[in-house]
């Protein structure tokens, strides 16, 4: 049975600061051995997961940082695949990292039953790139997504996972005024000396997510239409992809990527010299490096029926391609023909591990 | 660079009539791999194969492309002829000219012979990244599981003991003997059961190789051909069998004496504590716990004092036992459609109806009468009984589709046993027609009709009701035309075979398939009617579909002689044809694993890699398709040489 | 990417007499089998489909169908054996599960899914071998050159 | 109160007035009140079953829009033959799309059909939706002793894939009766054809049918048939006289509609009960076995 609680957030202290004074005393009463934490790096420019062990490691950690540079589904398929590290290990994630890590536990790339997962409610998050900006420019990241919500990441503005789907213990912040946070968890060792929720927060709470669920989707909206005017047929799909560099960096980043080496960069994509030209002569010219659209179409036939649109790919791009609003338009197509949404539970078996005698075409 | 030769056959004019052969041979010259290019009238003839040699050694190729017919024909020919002469067979591959382009392209000659060169290019690109393969061999256990104790599973277990492989004959009644056992006598020669298939029994169950393991299940079976593992659960007979001598006193005290007799197929009834039949083999009782009073309800308990051998102890002895076997042979058997259904033949309501295999037990000298045919209702001598042929049999809306096989003939026995235990009665047959087909089967069926004077009706009856004791039957003799009503004290319905129940369950744990009756599929209907598509799992009998006796004997010994063939040797060779894992690219996400259907391929726990079971895998290349990072691939048919294919058929060869 | 005008024109040439490039992959024991008994049997049918043998739908690669559309095929066909009947038990079935992913994904971004198609053919239905060959190629003639390829 | 759309069709009307009667009565006392529509049309009888032609459904169609526009999604009738021909209609267009448009391309006078709707006999109701128990339960005077022959007829049971029982052995009338406490005949004639529409025409050869079907009745010892098919009542109870003709010997036997028994058991008001189609007066028999106060055997 899930246990509601509170943590206060005092004088002087912001939801951040007062989350983490709980997570410290965790570390420190042993509760937990290790905690995975987005940590600042630079001086707050960015912040990336940081395993601690020592609590007063944990000063510049936040777990509500709003930018992600990784995917934490990545970092804990790090941590756990080969051998779950021994001792208990708490790991702050986000929605769609959850979700990834999901994924990648039914691919056999996470040991999710190894670690506590600390699942944070995310309002959204800044690219790297603006936030670096944004903390150059002497401003707060924070108050200026409150200012202006355009800035957060076009994955996050549609994101489908306002609410924690996962987790062995809940911080939520929705509908707080950052007065409080909210903890939820069924094991007390987690919960240790916190007071009883109060009436109506977890409502407000709920009431909130709600609101935000109807603006996401409404945002979901407004983009799929974009991509139903311009990414479609060859030309549009050419378009999209039309400065992409074939750096493969969206296919590094993708959560749920997890091949030792991709296909699409193994030897089978390697040619001699005169089979490139036979394609030349063929077609009049030849787009160097090959295989732009191979390695786009190929990843999104191995791994668009597990994508959880967090757009990592879109923030990985160097030439500012929004490869994220492409998958996750084909994503939202594909999955349901599989009666299957990637990253929702780690009971659902993944599409291609399973079938059915009677379903598709052709019967 | 490899030297590749192709060798492009005209099969008389079967090719050379439609594609242009010299054109071939000099488009395809030009390929930087291709060694050497050369046609021939027959390639598959004698000169034709020395020819091919000669220029392998003469020339050191190190890979061919036969250009001729479809692999199906001709591959092993050439990939031996290659063998022969030291090259590696597996770097033979047939482009197939004939059947794919010549044949069904013979009005368009110039596009014919352009479709031919591009697969004979793509073949060359292919077989330029083959690698050398070798059989894989296999160690075999020398042991063969029997699964029905028939006579399709006595006759393969004497065949298999006889060739000296130790048998484990496993039935899930308490002896063996099928449902020949219950048979009154068998046509055409009308031998008794007793006088033919005890002897097989006895053999059986003295003969030094066989164990039989009465009164169990399949459990569970893995592993592979020559190497399969199985789980047998004894189940509980209550009984200790090592003290048990078969006396039958335990039948003659226990109270519980109402039980439908499975052997008598409800024509009698049994005690709870029973031998199933006096010839049974194993000769050892055991307590039916369904009806048993001691292990229901904690009373009675008598057979435990009389027991003279003190072998009754009430414990449940189920056991599981672990098997190595080699080959498995599957033999089933067939039953008859239950009961339950022809209430409009008053199956199951009028007594005096019954099924063919329940007027076996009226007609058998070891049957409730001694072999006196009385009615079940009131035990009086049937004057007329009308026997119905096709109950559920070639009727596709209500029942089964097919042919039951065996009615005509067993129906043409009762009439003519009626006929001999009633000297005065008359023998009724309704049938759509006659069918029979075996070694002096049709002139048992003239003789029933013309000395026995058995009265044949061509027809299908609508309806049979009682009335004033007696039974009537409606139908239509299609010959005359005319509406037939017969007033008879008995009715005998040959009801459909079907499949022994439960075969759907064992089918899948042996990883085999059933059709849609639940008979067991065959490899091939007309050419592997014996084996399965499990390699090393064998059909004998019924379990494949309705068979006689002689049928079922015959299969029997079939599939006995390829268990002994397959186990001839010490180890199997398998094609070498199948996957494997990359072990550095492979990322161990067990994609693989999910989609083999032999459980071939899976993530190894401890080094988190995919491992290729190679007594296992089939070569399906399944897994390597399922592979995102292209770990696991199909030897020899790897993705770049999928590419190298398709490039080939959409821009053409590369040249230099 | 976009300007076709610096392609050269493919092997195949739009057109009234357009011949389509169509690449199929024909299960081993039904449907390459199929199309051995349309040859035997002298059924005749468009010469434009190019046979790759596999050993079962369950091996064909999501990979050979886009490497095939986007090398320059105008048209990709799979071939196998009825549901229930696959040689190796199941792989017909994964088969579908697989390319449906890819069709949906062709779909989607409107790349034109119709150029792909997936056929149960059993190793005794040469005639259907024939029907679906023959319409298919004339289906592919009617669309005209793929615009898939060189993306 | 449960309401359900009512098809009555023609007979109910007119000769077979009283098993409406009865029918409504019964099921009113079971809850469910048996709604009839206004505009209810032919139901098409046999025609329908001459399955190419599109224009002989019009009639069930256009029924079963009406039951669309009550607001069902089923529809439940008295008579076997009306129950038949709706059913096989609703079956067809269920089952094939393009005939469906095609009606409803051709009704466009009429909203379009959308299919779906489920054709019900009333005997279906008792069993599936009220329960024979519920039925046990309502009896207040229970058919003791009273020995009855349930007939099915064709239509019914037939076709199997519209059939609302087992095509050889039904046991719906059987169950029925049993939970109203009489005791059941059963006869081996009781799906064998009563000769149907042909009673225009030939009325001995249905005469002789019915004979047969009569006969084997009283032979089993039954007081009394059932039915729950109008034509299936006129020819075994009207034609009784044309039997006595070819069979002068023959000594006659009151047959009834079945829910008539249920009024009778639930103690229904006389009115209620449905007598008065009956040919062959049932009342003697009623009388000796049910009616008469019980002797409680004190005496």
């Amino acid at each position: 049975m899930a246990e509601e609680r509170i943590i206060k957030v005092g004088k002087g202290e912001t939801p951040s600061t007062a989350a983490l004074a709980h997570l410290e005393q965790l570390l420190t009463s042993g509760h937990l051995d290790g905690l995975m934490i987005p940590m600042s790096m630079g001086g707050g420019r960015t912040f990336m997961h940081v395993l601690v062990t020592d609590p007063d490691a944990l000063a510049d950690a936040d777990p509500f940082a709003p930018v992600m540079p990784v995917n934490g589904g990545t970092s804990v398929s790090r941590l756990t695949k080969l051998e779950a590290p021994s001792g208990r290990i708490g790991v702050v994630l986000r929605p769609c990292e959850i979700a990834a890590a999901i994924e990648l536990h039914k691919l056999l790339q996470v040991r999710l039953g190894d670690v506590v997962v600390i699942g944070v409610d995310c309002p959204g998050t800044i690219s790297v790139k603006d936030h670096i900006d944004l903390v150059d420019a002497g401003k707060d990241p924070l108050s200026a997504v409150a200012e202006e919500p355009g800035l957060l990441r076009e994955a996050c503005m549609t994101c489908d996972w306002t609410r924690v789907q996962y987790h062995d213990m809940l911080l939520g912040t929705f509908g707080s005024d950052g007065t409080h946070v909210i903890v939820v968890s069924e094991d007390e060792t987690l919960l240790g000396g916190l007071d009883k929720a109060p009436k109506g927060a977890l409502e407000a709470r709920e009431s909130t997510i709600e609101k935000i669920e109807d603006i996401r989707v409404k945002t979901t909206e407004a983009v799929e239409k974009e991509v139903d005017e311009h990414l479609q047929g060859p030309e549009g799909v050419a378009r999209h992809w039309e400065t992409c560099i074939v750096c493969h960096n969206c296919m590094e980043q993708c959560p749920v990527c997890y091949c030792n080496e991709c296909f699409f960069e193994s030897q089978t994509f390697r040619y001699e010299g005169d089979k490139m030209m036979l394609w030349a002569r063929n077609r009049g010219s030849l787009d160097m490096p090959t295989d732009k659209a191979m390695f786009h179409l190929g990843r999104m036939a191995h791994m668009v029926a597990t994508c959880i649109g967090c757009g990592m790919c879109t923030q990985a791009c160097p030439v500012g391609i929004n490869v994220g609003r492409a998958f996750k338009y084909v994503a939202s197509r594909v999955q349901p023909v599989y009666d299957y949404k990637a990253g929702r539970s780690v009971d659902d078996p993944l599409p291609q591990a399973t079938y059915l005698e009677d379903e598709l075409e052709p019967r | 660079m490899p030297r590749i030769g192709v060798f492009v056959c005209h099969c008389g004019l079967n090719i050379a009539a439609t594609v242009d052969i010299a054109k071939v041979i000099d488009r395809v010259s030009q390929h930087p791999a291709v060694a050497h290019a050369e046609d021939y009238i027959f390639m598959c003839s004698d000169p034709g194969q020395l020819l091919v040699q000669g220029k392998i050694q003469e020339l050191g190729l190190d890979g061919l492309v036969m250009a001729n017919c479809s692999p199906t024909l001709h591959e092993r020919t050439f990939r031996n002829a290659a063998a022969l002469v030291g090259l590696n067979p597996y770097l033979v591959e047939i482009a197939n000219i004939r059947e794919a382009v010549s044949w069904p392209h013979m009005k368009e000659p110039e596009r014919a012979t352009e479709k031919a060169i591009e697969i004979i290019l793509a073949t060359v690109e292919k077989v330029r990244q083959n690698t050398e393969l070798h059989t894989i061999k296999v160690p075999v256990t020398h042991s063969v599981m029997i699964i029905g104790g028939g006579v399709a599973g006595i006759q393969a277990a004497l065949d298999c003991a006889d060739a000296g492989l130790e048998v484990h004959l496993v039935e899930r009644t308490s002896s063996i003997g099928g449902m020949m056992a219950s048979l009154s006598e068998t046509f055409p020669t009308l031998d008794c059961p007793q006088c033919i298939l005890t002897p097989k029994m006895t053999q059986a169950g003295k003969h030094p190789n066989i164990r039989i393991h009465a009164y169990s299940e399949i459990e569970e079976v893995s592993g592979f051909v020559g190497n399969f593992q199985a789980k047998v659960r004894h189940k509980a007979t209550y009984i200790d069998w090592s003290k048990c001598t078969g006396c039958g006193v335990c039948m003659t005290v226990c109270p519980t004496k109402k039980i439908p007799s499975e052997y008598n197929h409800g024509m009698a009834n049994r005690t709870a504590a029973y031998i199933p039949f006096p010839q049974a083999v194993p000769n050892r009782a055991v307590i039916d716990d369904k009806n048993c009073l001691w292990l229901l309800k904690g009373k009675c308990g008598i057979c435990a004092k009389k027991c003279p051998a003190e072998a009754i102890h009430y414990e449940d002895n189920t056991e599981i036992e672990e098997l190595e076997i080699g080959a498995i042979i599957v033999a089933t058997g067939m039953e008859v459609l239950p009961v339950e259904h022809f209430g409009e033949y008053g199956l199951g309501k009028i007594p005096d109806v019954v099924t063919g295999i329940q007027f076996e037990r009226l007609l058998a000298p070891s049957g409730p009468t001694a072999g006196k045919v009385q009615r079940p209702s009131d035990g009086t001598e049937p004057k007329e009984i009308a026997f119905l042929q096709c109950i559920g049999s070639r009727d596709p809306a209500n029942y089964k589709p097919y042919c039951s096989k065996v009615c005509c003939m067993y129906t043409g026995k009762q009439a003519m046993l009626y006929k001999h235990a009633v000297h005065d009665g008359q023998a009724f047959v309704f049938y759509i027609d006659i069918r029979s087909d075996g070694k002096g089967y049709e002139e048992f069926i003239q003789r029933a009709m013309e000395e026995e004077k058995v009265l044949y009706i061509r027809g299908k009856v609508s309806k049979v009701f009682e009335d004033e004791g007696k039974i009537v039957v409606w139908g239509t003799d299609t010959l005359t035309g005319k509406w037939i009503e017969l007033r008879v004290d008995m009715v005998v319905l040959a009801t459909a075979a079907v499949a022994s129940s439960g075969v759907n369950e064992l089918a899948s744990k042996l990883r085999i398939t059933t059709d849609e009756h639940g008979w067991l599929k065959e490899a091939h209907l007309k050419l592997q009617p014996v084996e399965t598509l499990t390699a090393g799992i064998y059909l004998a009998g019924a379990a494949q579909f309705v068979k006689d006796i002689s049928d079922t004997v015959a299969q029997a010994s079939g599939a006995a002689a390829k268990a002994i063939a397959l186990l001839s040797k010490d180890h199997l060779e398998r094609v070498p044809i199948i996957a494997c894992v990359d072990q550095d690219l492979c990322v161990g996400c067990g994609y693989c694993e999910t989609f083999c259907a032999y459980g071939a391929i899976a993530v190894d726990p401890v080094t988190g890699k995919a491992e290729v079971n190679e007594g296992l895998c089939e070569g399906c290349g399944g897994c390597a398709a399922h592979c995102p990072s292209g770990a696991a691939t199909l030897t020899n048919y790897g993705k770049k040489q999928v590419f190298d294919m398709i490039t080939t058929f959409t821009n053409g060869q590369v040249v230099q | 990417m976009t300007d076709k005008d610096r392609k050269g024109e493919g092997k195949a040439a739009a057109g009234d007499d357009f011949e389509p490039v169509i690449v199929g992959f024909f299960c081993n024991w039904c449907t390459a089998s199929a199309a051995d008994l349309a040859g035997t049997s002298r059924m005749q049918y468009p010469p434009n489909v190019r046979p790759i043998r596999v050993m079962c739908t369950g091996s064909v690669d999501t990979s050979f169908v886009l490497r095939a559309l986007l090398e320059g095929a105008d048209g990709v066909m799979v071939g196998g054996c009825h549901p229930g009947d696959c040689h190796y038990v199941t792989g017909n079935y994964r088969a579908r599960r697989r390319l449906t992913g890819v069709i949906k994904i062709l779909e989607a971004l409107a790349l034109d899914p119709e150029r792909f198609r997936f056929e149960w053919i059993s190793a005794s239905e040469g005639a259907k071998f024939v029907k679906v060959v023959t319409e298919f190629t004339e289906d592919i003639k009617r669309m005209g050159p793929s615009p898939l390829k060189g993306l | 109160m449960e309401t359900i759309p009512y098809f009555p069709g023609c007979t109910c009307k007119a000769d077979a007035l009283p098993f409406e009667v009865s029918a409504k009565a019964v099921m009113r006392e079971l809850d469910i009140e048996m709604r009839e529509w206004e505009r209810w049309t032919c139901c098409g009888t046999v025609y329908s079953m001459t399955t190419d032609d599109l224009i002989h459904q019009l009639g069930p169609a256009r029924n079963l829009i009406r039951v669309q526009e009550e607001g069902s999604d089923r529809v439940v009738t008295i008579c076997s033959m009306c129950y038949s021909t709706l059913k096989l209609s609703a079956m067809m267009f269920d089952a094939d799309e393009e005939k469906l448009q095609k009606l409803n391309d051709f009704l466009y006078d009429e909203v379009d059909y959308e299919g779906g709707i489920r054709v019900m006999h009333i005997l279906e109701l008792l069993r599936d939706d009220v329960g024979f128990e519920a039925v046990k339960e309502r009896v207040v005077r229970p058919l003791e002793g009273l020995r009855v022959a349930p007939y099915y007829g064709c239509t019914l049971v037939r076709p199997t894939e519209a059939g609302i029982d087992d095509r050889e052995e039904p046991r719906v009338m059987h169950d029925l009766l049993e939970a109203l406490g009489a005791e059941v005949v059963d006869s081996p004639f009781k799906v064998e054809c009563c000769g149907s529409y042909e009673t225009v025409d030939r009325p001995e050869m249905v005469a002789e049918k019915c004979h047969r079907i009569l006969s084997d009745a009283i032979k089993r010892g039954a007081d009394l048939v059932v039915t729950s098919c109008p034509l299936c009542e006129f020819n075994l109870d009207d034609r009784q006289d044309v039997i006595s003709s070819i069979a002068p010997r023959f000594p006659g036997i009151p047959v009834l509609y079945f829910t008539s028994l249920m009024a009778i058991a639930f103690d229904l008001p006389e009115e209620e009960w449905g007598l008065e189609s009956a040919t062959v007066d049932p009342l003697p028999v009623l009388q000796e076995k049910v009616l008469a106060p019980k002797d409680e055997g004190g005496g």
